[in-house]
């Protein structure tokens, strides 16, 4: 089968390898690159579970042709902690009991960095719409909610 | 925008508070893995040449399989095996078969006669899912349709088209009797007689999908030493690893099988459909292969919550007491068993909900359709006809007039009644939580109503079993033969009567093996009230035990609660109470745990072997 | 056009434990060399936290502080056998084997402290901290880290204990039902608040006020996440979700989580929750497993309150606009039925 | 087998299809066809042109070119009056991805952004320079050869243009049907109005004899009133999983009469 090369930074670091013709950016960094913090859920784009950032905004991984990241800085969950520091949405999350099975918390914490990272003060609201594309099975969305406002006054009050 | 208050006030003489690590927010053990991406779920183990599957399944709801031909699909790009179904050693089973109810009535490859849309036919595994899923669409099934049935009552016409030949009368046999599960308990006839009101309903249930985010799927591989390891998203590991044992006629143990961390269940992943074909395919292959759903099979194909139909009929006093309730019920299990059967007998155990009734009746069937089997899901058996029961008591309610929760205290069951499956109720708070719910929602009823308590005013007169009418109606096949009614008693030939007597004992558990398995009862955190307490037990303890009504628990470090409004307010802790827990009284377990029961200190493993 | 307030109540038991018995789970529990405890288990945490309730349970049990104990669950190699996470039985099922298993590892590692002591087991307690000490002489102390390392090097025992908790399988009777169904029953009320657009049938529920009682909460904060997102899941049964939307036909099956109606992160309910606590006698520490019940009463509340609002009684799940709008029509128009 | 090919231009793109071959553009729609194992194409074709993305001015219209996604609508300003349409086609990811060339090829009941380009009469351009109105290309979308380019609309004047989606699910659901309307108005009248229905078709259809019936009548309750009463003439909706034709039909005009008078929705 041919193969396509494709280059990108994946959360900070040069990474290369080929693809099959239709490969999508999920399987790619799942089994390709060994990146396994983005899930599959749905493979139609409706689950938001494979969230990844993409030149820093949130895209779905599944619908992204593989080799149409040539050149761009990709980032996951697998990515979010700065070595053994978790980032604060990982510590908030953690602690304030912003998952239940985990499986949507990925795509979640990718979903609510893009919005942080644009906007540090959000309603919640523009949370609410932040998180619009992640299906959320166990908690009824709302602690998930919470520990990314709380996440942001955290942050806020960091930085002040 | 939520809150939550926790009411250490109600019912504190009962319970120990001064535990040390039950009852603390402690965070999740396994939490630091989901915010990292790191929670190993059974599709994050990579494999050197792993394989996919896809199941070529059936685009009818009943057809006959005339051909099979695979022979397109062998010779696709990267295809490495075909499996079809006369490929599965043990092609034939039933998932209660590991607690040995029902019979086998289900294949994992179909290849006689399909029953359902998405019933899988053959399985093939190529290097690529695409490849798999390019050479599924180029096998050819050759199929004879069949007349299929989708209505649970039209299935049981005497005429209707037979979805499974193991169950030819489209019901599950019940105790090789009948073809519905009875309950019955007084007789509801004369109740209704008695009754100044009689209401009726008819409540519907459709099928509802777990929908976790993560789908169903398996990875199995060759293991060393002719062991095949199968990792899985599996929410019973045992009943996955028994029925793969089971359908591959394999030793059960060659399967090393590993899961628990799986992205959500709700139900949904009990029924072990991937792990046998993963493994089958391993062993075919000599590779590892995953074997997954996509979320379109999630959820079509994969078992819901099957649909469920009430009718209820109650009769009911001017007062609100409800004298008689009967029930014909359908469970919807599409064409192939999996756990329905079992469904309606929580279900029937259930009935007639939380309430005191005298006269209880019901007939419940499991029905086969032509629609993908129905499974387990949260609140099993019990989520249908709850539905059914509370919207038919707020109908009953305002037949009599009454203020709907306080009808619902007038009926509802307290500890020491006997309840329809003939054991008597304990350890009830049904009263309590509606008197609750009605404060915190300022829906206000009346004083007496919010006096009751469900501690008192039950046992007596109502912990008694009535003589009970019995009949013979719906045996196994009947139907077949006479379109007979379904609702109980209706259509019987001959009636019986159980007479009137008092519960035996039920079930309890097996005591612990050996006395050092039993904890210290004084560490149970059970406490019995005070009017309870037997003075000739001795206490554990040479402190002297007044245990406080209320103990408040020690206030969370990290995650504050709202605190709770209507209880007592919190009073710092007694230290003597943190040094010895203040249970006065051992636990008081029932029957074969007092078997074990020991004074701490008198253990036989310490006194025999050495003392100082 | 108008908004028509309505308001439902509903409440239920809940039966804990598989049914009719016949599922053992079971629990193995050792010390690591220098005191930590293993528990191994084969139970299935499937998001409603049976590694972190399992461990609470057992640190609980052996007296020792949380952090000290792991859970490992599940590999059939290892774990030993348990029937599996479903129908309301991983607390109490696996919750009683595990305080088995960690309370016979407690004996061991208590004799053990003894001898180190030399004093009599039962003289001994635990303070929870990781220390074990004379009953009313806490200076007289050994850390249960220096106990494992004594039991295991000095003098060669194990600090270990096994446990498996069945309930044994019991009868139906074929004629009048007659059977032990299950352990004990969780309870709950709830009070749904909503409204209905009469023109369009849609509702909106607004608000939800509940009392659960859960037996022990074992952990409240993991009890508060089951209950606010049963709850979610109990309004979404309600309202949304089906894979046959046209029941008992079989057409327009949704196949993704676009066309499979669930409320979304913009549909959140407030909801005030009341939790009771009323121990079951054998279950571990009381705790009766909240993870099913809580979903249920939301369904026929919100059916109750449709109703109260507007006089439609909608007995077929789920409770679509379409549903509703063809009740009111069918009925000459919304007709409220008063307040509560 | 699959394959990709990349082009530079559009036009060496477009004359690289064949009928096995689907354009790629955001993914949306042919990622989750290449998913699924959809067999009725073989060839991918996708070009590196950035410029397919731009929005720009253009003699008083406004061009989009068919590569941008709505987020990128929602960014510019010259779509400034179509932001809060982009806005609800779905999630942010989604909006990163979903282009307006997608979005005129979507099927039920995706295609909001498109009732709305329907409702203010936009002309879709193709690769090979030919323009079409945007009513006569999606009569035509099943049976198109060649790909769009861009699609040019004019500016509405103040209010004259309104949607609302109506969904399930809060904040993002799809939709049950989404109605887009274009009201110009002469002394207070309405004047050429134009009203799309999303969902309630095939694909995003005009309500003609509820524009007819607004012509020359003031938008007030009583104005709009014959409107209503043939809103649904000439859609034809369709089952499925969120909605039934007959609940489309029953609250079509209700939907209608709430966005004319903006009123509130729920």
């Amino acid at each position: 089968m041919a193969k396509t090369p494709v280059r990108f930074t994946l959360n900070g670091s040069e990474t290369a390898l080929f693809v099959d013709g239709g490969a999508n950016l999920l399987d790619t960094l799942r089994r390709g690159v060994g990146d396994l913090s983005p899930k599959y859920g749905c493979g139609q784009g409706t689950c938001g579970t494979c969230t990844v950032l993409i030149d820093g905004e949130p895209h779905l991984s599944c619908l992204t042709l593989a080799e149409t990241v040539e050149g761009r800085s990709i980032e996951t969950t697998g990515g979010l902690s700065n070595g053994a520091d978790l980032h604060p949405l990982q510590r908030v999350f953690m602690e304030n009991f912003g998952a239940q099975c985990g499986y949507c918390t990925p795509g979640m914490l990718m979903a609510a960095k893009a919005l942080l990272a644009k906007n540090p003060n959000p309603s919640r609201e523009e949370v609410v719409e932040a998180i619009s594309g992640n299906i959320c099975r166990c908690t009824g969305y709302e602690p998930i909610i919470d520990a990314i406002l709380a996440t942001a006054g955290q942050m806020r009050g960091r930085v002040a | 925008m939520s809150s939550i208050e926790f009411r250490k006030d109600l019912f504190a003489d009962e319970r120990d508070d001064t535990l040390k690590e039950i009852g603390k927010p402690t965070i999740r053990q396994d939490i630091l893995g989901h915010v990292t991406g790191r929670s190993p779920y059974f599709d994050d183990h990579l494999f050197e040449g792993l394989l996919h599957m896809r199941c070529v399944r059936s685009p009818h709801h009943h057809a006959r399989i005339r051909s099979i031909d695979t022979s397109a699909a062998d010779r696709m790009p990267g295809v490495r095996r075909v499996i079809r179904p006369e490929d599965v050693p043990n092609n034939l089973n039933t998932l209660l078969a590991l607690i040995n109810f029902g019979k086998d009535d289900e294949a994992l490859l179909q290849g006689k006669k399909v029953a359902y849309v998405g019933e899988p036919i053959v399985a093939i595994i190529a290097e690529t899912e695409r490849q798999a899923r390019d050479a599924a669409a180029v096998v050819r099934v050759d199929y004879e349709v069949l007349p299929h049935v989708l209505d649970v009552e039209e299935a049981l016409e005497p005429n209707a088209p037979v979805v499974s030949e193991t169950y030819p009368n489209n019901t599950f046999d019940y105790h090789e009797l009948y073809d519905h599960q009875k309950l019955r308990f007084g007789d509801v006839e004369k109740g209704f007689a008695e009754a100044d009101h009689i209401v009726e309903g008819r409540y519907q249930m459709s099928p509802i999908e777990q929908a976790p985010t993560e789908t169903c799927g398996a990875i199995a591989a060759p293991e060393t030493n002719d062991r095949f390891v199968c990792y899985t998203s599996t929410q019973a590991l045992f009943f996955s690893l028994g029925t793969t044992a089971k359908l591959l006629d394999m030793p059960s143990s060659q399967l090393h099988f590993i899961g628990g961390t799986v992205g959500g269940g709700f139900g949904g992943k009990v029924d072990s459909l991937h792990e046998p074909l993963a493994v089958l395919g391993s062993k075919l292959t000599g590779a590892p292969v995953k074997y997954i759903f996509d979320r379109a099979e999630e959820m079509q194909v994969g078992a819901p919550r099957g649909a469920e139909r009430w009718y209820i009929k109650d009769g009911v006093m001017n007062d609100g007491r409800i004298v008689a309730r009967q029930f014909t019920g359908f469970f919807d299990c599409g064409a192939y068993t999996r756990l329905s059967s079992y469904a309606i007998i929580k279900g029937t155990g259930h009935l007639p909900g939380p309430y005191s009734i005298p006269n209880v009746a019901s007939n419940v069937y499991c029905v086969y359709t032509n629609r993908t089997p129905a499974t387990a899901m949260r609140g099993f058996g019990i989520t249908g006809v709850d539905f059914s029961i509370e919207c038919h008591m707020d109908k009953v309610a305002e037949a009599v007039g009454m203020n709907p929760i306080e009808l619902r205290i007038l009926n509802a069951y307290r500890d020491g009644d006997m309840k329809a499956h003939r054991r008597l109720a304990k350890n009830t708070a049904l009263i309590e939580c509606c008197q609750v719910a009605a404060s915190k929602a300022d829906w206000a009823i009346s004083a007496q109503a919010a006096a009751q308590t469900s501690l008192q005013g039950g046992g007596g007169e109502r912990a008694a079993i009535p003589e009970t009418v019995t009949d013979q109606a719906g045996k196994i096949g009947e139907r077949r033969r006479n379109k007979i009614p379904t609702a109980p008693g209706e259509g019987a030939s001959a009636k019986g009567r159980v007479a009137a007597g008092t519960s035996v004992a039920p079930i309890i558990a097996v005591p612990p093996q050996r006395d050092d398995m039993i904890i210290d009862p004084a560490r149970t955190g059970h406490r019995k009230s005070a009017a309870e307490q037997s003075p000739a037990v001795p206490s554990v303890h040479s402190a002297p035990i007044a245990p406080p009504r209320y103990t408040p628990p020690t206030p969370p470090t990290q995650a504050p609660m709202a605190p709770p409004p209507a209880a007592p307010v919190a009073q710092p802790q007694q230290q003597a109470a943190a040094v010895q827990p203040a249970a006065a009284e051992p636990y008081k377990p029932t029957e074969p745990f007092q078997k074990g029961i020991k004074r701490p200190g008198v253990s036989r493993f310490i006194s025999g072997t050495r003392r100082r | 056009m108008a908004l028509h307030k309505g308001r439902g109540f509903a409440c239920i038991n809940y039966p804990i434990g598989m049914n009719l018995g016949g599922d053992p789970s079971q629990a193995l529990v050792h010390s690591t060399p220098d005191g930590k405890f293993m528990v191994s288990l084969s139970a299935i945490d499937l998001g409603q936290g049976m590694k972190s309730v399992t461990r609470q349970i057992a640190a609980e049990t052996l007296g020792v502080p949380v952090a000290d104990v792991y859970v490992d669950t599940a590999d059939s190699d290892t774990g030993p056998h348990d029937m599996g996470s479903f129908a309301s039985r991983g607390t109490h099922r696996v919750g009683n084997a595990v305080i088995r298993a960690a309370a016979e590892a407690r004996a061991a590692m208590m004799e053990a402290a003894a001898d180190e002591l030399e004093v009599n087991p039962a003289d001994l307690d635990t303070d929870g901290e990781g220390n074990i000490h004379v009953k009313g002489a806490p200076g007289r102390s050994i850390t249960v880290a220096d106990t494992a390392i004594a039991a295991q090097f000095k003098q060669g025992k194990t600090l270990s204990g096994r446990g498996i908790f069945l309930i044994p399988t019991s009868d139906v009777d074929a004629d009048t039902g007659e059977m032990t169904p299950v352990s004990c029953f969780a309870h709950a009320a709830v009070v749904v608040d909503l409204e209905v657009d009469d023109e369009t049938g849609e509702v909106t529920v607004s608000q939800v006020n509940s009392a659960y009682e859960v037996g022990r909460a074992l952990n409240p904060k993991m009890v508060e996440q089951q209950l606010i997102g049963g709850a979610w899941m109990g309004i979404s049964h309600a309202l949304y979700e089906t894979t046959e939307p046209y029941y008992p036909d079989r057409s327009h099956g949704p196949d993704d989580y676009n066309s499979y109606l669930m409320p979304g992160a913009g549909d959140v309910v407030p909801h005030n929750i009341a939790v009771l606590e009323r121990p079951a006698e054998d279950a571990p520490f009381g705790g009766k497993g909240p993870g099913e019940m809580c979903a249920n009463p939301l369904l026929p509340a919100v059916a109750n309150a449709i109703y109260n609002a507007v006089g439609v009684r909608c007995d077929m799940l789920p409770i679509t606009p379409e549903k509703v709008l063809r009740g009111i029509q069918a009925n000459g128009g919304a007709q409220p039925k008063g307040t509560f | 087998m699959l394959t990709v090919e990349t082009f530079d231009t559009l036009a060496q793109a477009a004359g690289a299809m064949t009928p096995e071959s689907r354009f790629l553009g955001g993914g949306t729609l042919i990622m989750r066809g290449v998913n699924y194992g959809d067999q009725s194409f073989q060839r991918i074709v996708r070009v590196r042109d950035r410029s397919l993305r731009e929005i720009r001015s253009e003699s008083g219209r406004i061009v989009i070119g068919a590569g941008a996604t709505m987020a990128d609508v929602m960014a510019a300003s010259e779509t400034s009056f179509l932001a809060d349409v982009a806005r609800q086609v779905g999630g942010p990811a989604v909006r990163n991805m979903a282009t307006i060339g997608g979005n005129l090829f979507a099927p039920h009941p995706y295609g909001d952004f498109t009732t709305a380009l329907l409702a203010l009469d936009a002309s879709v351009r193709l690769s090979d320079g030919s323009e079409q109105p945007i009513e006569n290309f999606l009569s035509a979308r099943s049976s198109m050869r060649g790909l769009v380019a861009s699609v040019s609309v004019s500016r509405p004047m103040g209010d004259e243009f309104r949607f609302r989606k109506v969904s399930r699910v809060k904040p993002k659901g799809v939709s049950v049907m989404s109605i887009a309307v274009w009201l110009p108005r002469q002394g207070g009248r309405i004047s050429q109005a134009r009203i799309a229905f999303g969902a309630m078709g095939p694909t995003p259809l005009r309500a003609k004899a509820a524009e007819q019936a607004l012509e020359g009548v003031n938008l007030d309750a009583q104005g709009i009133e014959q409107a209503l009463s043939v809103a649904t003439a000439g859609l034809s909706p369709m089952d499925d999983s969120l909605a039934s034709a007959w609940y489309r039909n029953e609250v079509a005009p209700v939907h209608l009469r709430r966005v004319l008078l903006g009123e509130g929705n729920r």
